[in-house]
């Protein structure tokens, strides 16, 4: 490496792993939370020596992202949404002529629970501290807006752009709400659970096809084997 | 009648008598052949297989022994798309843009000597038409992009004569330098000059100008790679910019004039560079115990050519090298390049060859 | 935080070509599509410029030209078949897509993959950087004008596409993680060749430093170009090494306890404070070394074991959510993976690197030249199947 | 050393790979003329061990692209001793894979309990139309004759 350039050889990390942390830190980052946005922190999980989410009301989503920016919390990883409502479609596995199967609906949050069927979620990440957690809030069934924090952290903004158009949730005060995936005239929220994934509706499953039986099974079966008429293998295999 | 006519043109005619219309078939074969040849000569050997090399590949190897058939084959593979043209584009226009550019380049050998009498025409004043119809190709180059239609035309086009001509005048200047020290601007004449010449009494290689004139050597070849959009001043044809610039829109045969037209200038260029700085078609005349030109004896008119190609090639061979290591610049630090150090270099070239023309 | 000269000189260069835009003679601008087919952006980004002459006025790129809505088809497939799907994700590091979903997984389910599976999951998730950012360096050539690096890059590319082929079975798609372990065991000889491939892409890297890095040409192209500085980048969650090139010194292998080896290799994280171009290339080059170094010497400590732990045949993973994410050779690449005991996932949030990273450029590209967009577009390093999932 | 230009090492880089490829040949093979031989676990193509199949459908309902297509009846076969009972197998009537489908992640083979699927290195295969990519079980089972036997496990490998 002896031909670069000297001011490129700024070579800052250190080979020994930086300390990670601990549960205590974690701890730690929920109190200074808590002090900051008061009554909206609504749950937390946290699960040890592994991570930390919280849940805050849809209405101090904005301040959650504010307070945890000031608490460090720089570095913005992702947003996106839940459907938490299971799929009535299933995967798509089964056979049409069959009698539907029921799928049970009933709408059960994962961690730190929720009432709501849309979850918006977000992750951020504090790199002095090499910590990062997982922030939920509920959006309202009826009401599915949140505040933007695209003026929060830049890169918000094609997140909720594509949680926007994949889920359907509103961010108020987001500068461009355009589709970024899908044409502008396109109807329904892919990622919704109720939007079906049309490419396995068009075609039955392979996989529903059993090996038909044979025709006499049930007397090939309790025949003596040796009176087993040749006739009827070859009668089988036509 | 035939004899009137030598007597008339004693300068240029042979010594033996060929016929005027066997004269003109053999210009006409012998420009397409100094036009053609190059070009077809440089793409295989440079652009297909020289790269491929430097590129730890074989390059075309199916058509033909050795690949060596397969610009034909590209030819044929030309020739027979369709011509198309865009609906917006001014077709006229459009369609004549290729044909201007290849017009330059047949303009340009018309001036370059292949032997003592292996020429098309004589001019006196030779290298200053040479530098002159030389910038004919950038009209085409500017009505290709603009005639397109395409905003990747138009801006390669832009970038093109922006670039075409910033670099035309340190080429100008180094060739002053040239003209300087032989004294003439007949080409013949500058050949003679170089293989007469001697440097500080030694004689046995002539007087090369590329000894001489090192730095307007490479300012001419700097600015030659230039004028030819080669890497890395191929910013008119940029691929990852531009799409193909100034050619985006061009497709079948006019596509294939450009090409064409790009590789036989690179070989016009490098028979003028050859023979400004290189000795052109000569070897020093003291190996032969020739005084000057009118002394060469007649076979140089034909080895005179081979000798050419042969230079020409190792000058388009370093361009070519150049153009496959390269990255390109930035269109304003080309620009910066040529008006900020090229230009004043050439000028203090010519201002110190001048000096020392006096003080020698 | 201290901006250093050049970054101040072009940040401050940016922001007064945008007024000067406003202040200057009338002239009319023209708005550049460049893409979605266009040679620049291998693959199909769109990328919609307003000029003003050469001069960007604002930038957008449009993404989406080859959504193919991975979030949506992780939620009809077990977890098994996810894994075949997410491998096309970013598939030029084919393998390094798979690790952080089947570690989330894993932590879902909570088994470990033995020791053996670790450190040859780590060979082989730094032989896919090294097979990613080798093409990267190559392409950065082409980008430039320079045609001869990227055919290097192929060649040598080749090298491990060829190792990872040998020991996955899959060239550019090895679907080898499994939820435990890893599918099979290394060939025999595996670990021999691989030790001549790393010298050979350790040659390459000398190669591109000389014929690309060394220029000066390409050097006056970079430098001080699309100067990212380090908060910006940490508002857009830029990862990996455009991160590292603002000076963040941030890299997931280091900094999180991962079942993965890195710590058993003495390697170091690279950063620069310049934030430009250069940066961005150089820390990628200096990392193509580092995951050399790694690969050397994580060959001679693969302990011998079993490369699977027990795991069910039919894989349920119990009800819970994780979030894993790893340094993969474009930056952070995550999976939040939802499950609800099922045999495949109820919901995977990717998050990929290239998403955010190029998130950025309509702010990168405020005020740039044309010929400018490529190197910063080139310098971001993004796969078109990263940003669109 | 004073530093040398990089615009010369460049050329210098370029020129010593002209050399070398002169000098030892290209790296690129010649492809239709010679071939390299793909690694023994080359994902290349499926083949099928039809006597091994029982055509209990466990690769086509794990194929994540839903590409195999199987259709089977039971049938009697002859005893495996003599004066044994006659066995009720599935007898495969249909066995397709859609390659113009398929992404070649190897679940199936991988699933496959009775090693009726095997990989095959070979790679040659593509077709004008794509329809001829359906393979049926007669060419998969062609494709048996060129599966390599599973190569040997590194040091240390352990069941």
């Amino acid at each position: 490496m002896a031909q670069l350039s000297d001011d490129t050889q700024t070579p800052q990390g250190d080979t020994a792993p930086a300390a990670l942390p601990g549960d205590g830190l974690r701890e730690g980052i929920v109190d200074t939370l808590r002090n900051d946005i008061g009554e909206a922190l609504i749950d937390t999980l946290l699960k040890p020596n592994d991570d930390l989410w919280v849940r805050v009301s849809a209405e101090s989503w904005l301040a959650t992202g504010q307070a945890l920016k000031a608490a460090g919390f720089t570095y913005f990883c992702f947003l996106s949404a839940i459907d938490w409502m299971p799929s009535p479609f299933g995967n798509s596995q089964d056979d049409p002529d069959d009698e539907p199967k029921k799928i049970d609906m009933t709408i059960k949050q994962g961690y730190t629970g929720g009432e709501t069927r849309m979850q918006v979620f977000a992750r951020l990440t504090d790199i002095d501290r090499h910590v990062g957690l997982t922030i939920k809030a509920d959006v309202a069934d009826d009401n599915q807006v949140v505040d933007s924090w695209s003026q929060l952290f830049a890169g918000a903004n094609w997140h909720e752009r594509e949680c926007h158009e994949m889920f359907g949730i509103g961010f108020n005060n987001h500068p461009d709400l355009r589709n970024m995936y899908l044409p502008g005239d396109f109807e329904g929220y892919p990622l919704k659970k109720d939007f079906p994934l049309l490419a396995r509706m068009v075609k039955p499953w392979p996989g529903i096809v059993d090996v038909e039986p044979m025709p006499d099974f049930e007397e090939a079966a309790d025949a003596p084997a040796a009176e087993a008429p040749a006739s009827a293998i070859e009668g089988a295999e036509s | 009648m035939l004899a009137q006519l030598a007597a008339e043109f004693p300068d240029w005619y042979p010594e033996w008598n060929i016929p005027y219309w066997l004269m003109s078939i053999l210009r006409v074969v012998g420009g397409l052949v100094a036009v053609l040849l190059p070009a077809g000569g440089i793409v295989y050997i440079f652009l297909f297989k020289m790269m491929s090399f430097m590129q730890s590949r074989l390059g075309p190897m199916e058509a033909g022994p050795y690949g060596s058939m397969q610009l034909l084959a590209e030819v044929g593979k030309w020739m027979q798309k369709e011509d198309l043209a865009p609906d917006n584009a001014d077709v006229r226009i459009y369609k004549m843009a290729p044909l201007i550019v290849l017009l330059s380049t047949f303009l340009l050998v018309v001036v370059v000597p292949f032997g003592p009498q292996a020429y098309f025409t004589n001019f006196e004043t030779g290298i200053f038409y040479a530098l002159a119809v030389a910038s004919v190709s950038v009209l085409g180059i500017l009505i290709a992009g603009w005639s397109s239609a395409n905003k990747y035309s138009l801006l390669g086009g832009l970038r093109a004569g922006g670039q075409l001509i910033a670099y035309e005048l340190p080429m100008v200047l180094a060739t002053l330098g040239v003209v300087i020290q032989a004294g003439s601007m007949n080409l013949n004449r500058i050949i003679e000059v170089q293989n007469t010449g001697e440097i500080f009494g030694i004689g046995w290689i002539g007087n090369p100008f590329v000894i001489t004139q090192f730095i307007g050597f490479l300012i001419f070849m700097i600015a030659v790679q230039a004028e030819l959009t080669q890497s890395p001043f191929d910013m008119p044809i940029a691929e990852s910019e531009l799409v193909s610039g100034y050619m985006t829109e061009y497709s079948g045969f006019r596509f294939l004039i450009f090409f064409i037209a790009e590789f036989a200038t690179a070989g016009v260029f490098g028979f003028i560079a050859s023979v400004l700085f290189l000795g052109g078609w000569g070897v020093p005349f003291t190996w032969f115990g020739w005084e000057g030109i009118s002394d060469v004896a007649w076979w140089m008119n034909f080895v005179g050519p081979l000798i050419m190609f042969t230079k020409m090639f190792a000058l388009v061979g370093v361009i070519m090298w150049v153009r496959f290591s390269y990255p390109r610049f930035r269109e304003d630090q080309l620009q910066t390049f040529a008006w900020k150090v090229l230009i004043p270099l050439a000028l203090a070239n010519t201002a110190a060859t001048a000096i020392l023309k006096v003080v020698f | 935080m201290t901006l250093t000269d050049r970054q101040q000189l072009s940040y401050i260069a940016s922001q007064a070509a945008d007024a000067r835009l406003n202040v200057e003679l009338e002239t009319e601008g023209m708005t550049l599509n460049i893409g979605p087919q266009h040679p620049a952006t291998h693959g199909t980004l769109r990328i919609i410029a307003r000029l003003d002459g050469e001069q960007v006025v604002w930038a957008e790129p449009v993404a989406g030209y080859m959504h193919r809505g991975y979030e949506k088809l992780t939620e009809v497939r077990t977890f098994p078949q996810v894994t075949s799907l997410v491998n096309r994700i970013d598939w030029l590091g084919s393998f390094a897509n798979e690790v952080p979903f089947i570690l989330a997984a894993e932590k879902l389910m909570e088994v470990e993959a033995p020791p053996r599976a670790q450190v040859i999951r780590t060979i082989l998730f730094e032989l896919s950087r090294i097979a990613n950012v080798s093409l990267f360096l190559g392409d950065l050539g082409v980008q430039m004008g320079a045609i001869t690096p990227v055919f290097l890059a192929f060649r040598d590319r080749e090298y491990i596409l060829n190792l990872i082929e040998g020991a996955t079975g899959g060239r550019f798609h090895p679907n080898f993680d499994r939820i435990g372990g890893l599918k099979d065991d290394l060939p025999k000889g595996w670990i021999q060749e691989t030790k001549g491939a790393v010298k050979k892409l350790e040659e390459f890297c000398d190669t591109i430093d000389d014929l690309l890095f060394g220029n000066e040409i390409f050097q006056s192209r970079m430098r001080g170009i699309g100067v990212i500085p380090a908060d910006i980048a940490k508002d857009y969650g830029l990862s990996g090494a455009n991160a590292r090139a603002s000076g963040i010194d941030w890299d997931l292998r280091r900094d999180q306890d991962l079942p993965l080896s890195y710590d058993l290799a003495d390697w170091k994280v690279w950063t620069h404070p310049d934030g430009d171009s250069w940066a961005r290339c150089w820390i990628r080059l200096q990392e193509t070394r580092e995951s050399c170094k790694i690969v050397g010497q994580l060959l001679d400590q693969i302990p011998a074991g079993p490369v699977m732990t027990k795991v069910p045949r039919i894989i349920k993973v119990p009800e819970g959510e994780a979030w894993v994410a790893t340094e993969n050779p474009l930056g952070e690449m995550g999976y939040y993976v939802v499950s609800k005991g099922d045999l495949g996932p109820f919901r995977v949030k990717i998050r990929s690197a290239s998403f955010n990273n190029i998130s950025i450029v309509p702010w990168a590209l405020k005020g740039v030249y044309v010929p400018d967009i490529i190197t910063i577009l080139a310098s971001l390093y993004f796969i078109l199947g990263d940003i669109d999932r | 050393m004073p530093k040398v230009p990089g615009l010369l090492k460049g050329l210098g880089v370029t020129a010593g790979i002209l050399g070398k490829t002169l000098k030892n040949g290209a790296d690129t093979v010649q492809y239709p003329h010679e071939k390299e031989a793909p690694p023994v676990r080359a994902r290349g193509v499926i083949a099928l061990h039809e006597d091994n199949c029982t055509a209990c459908m466990l690769c086509s309902r794990s194929c994540p692209d839903w590409c195999i297509y199987i259709e089977g009846h039971k049938q009697l076969a002859p005893p495996r001793r003599a004066g044994g009972k006659p066995r009720q197998v599935n007898h495969i009537d249909r066995f397709d894979i859609d390659y113009a489908l398929c992404m070649y992640c190897g679940i199936c083979v991988e699933v496959c309990p009775f090693d009726a699927l095997f990989w095959s290195p070979e790679y040659e295969y593509s077709e004008p139309k794509i329809a001829d990519l359906l393979h049926d079980k007669q060419k998969l089972g062609e494709w048996m004759e060129t599966v390599p036997e599973a190569p040997e496990l590194e040091v240390g490998a352990g069941k």
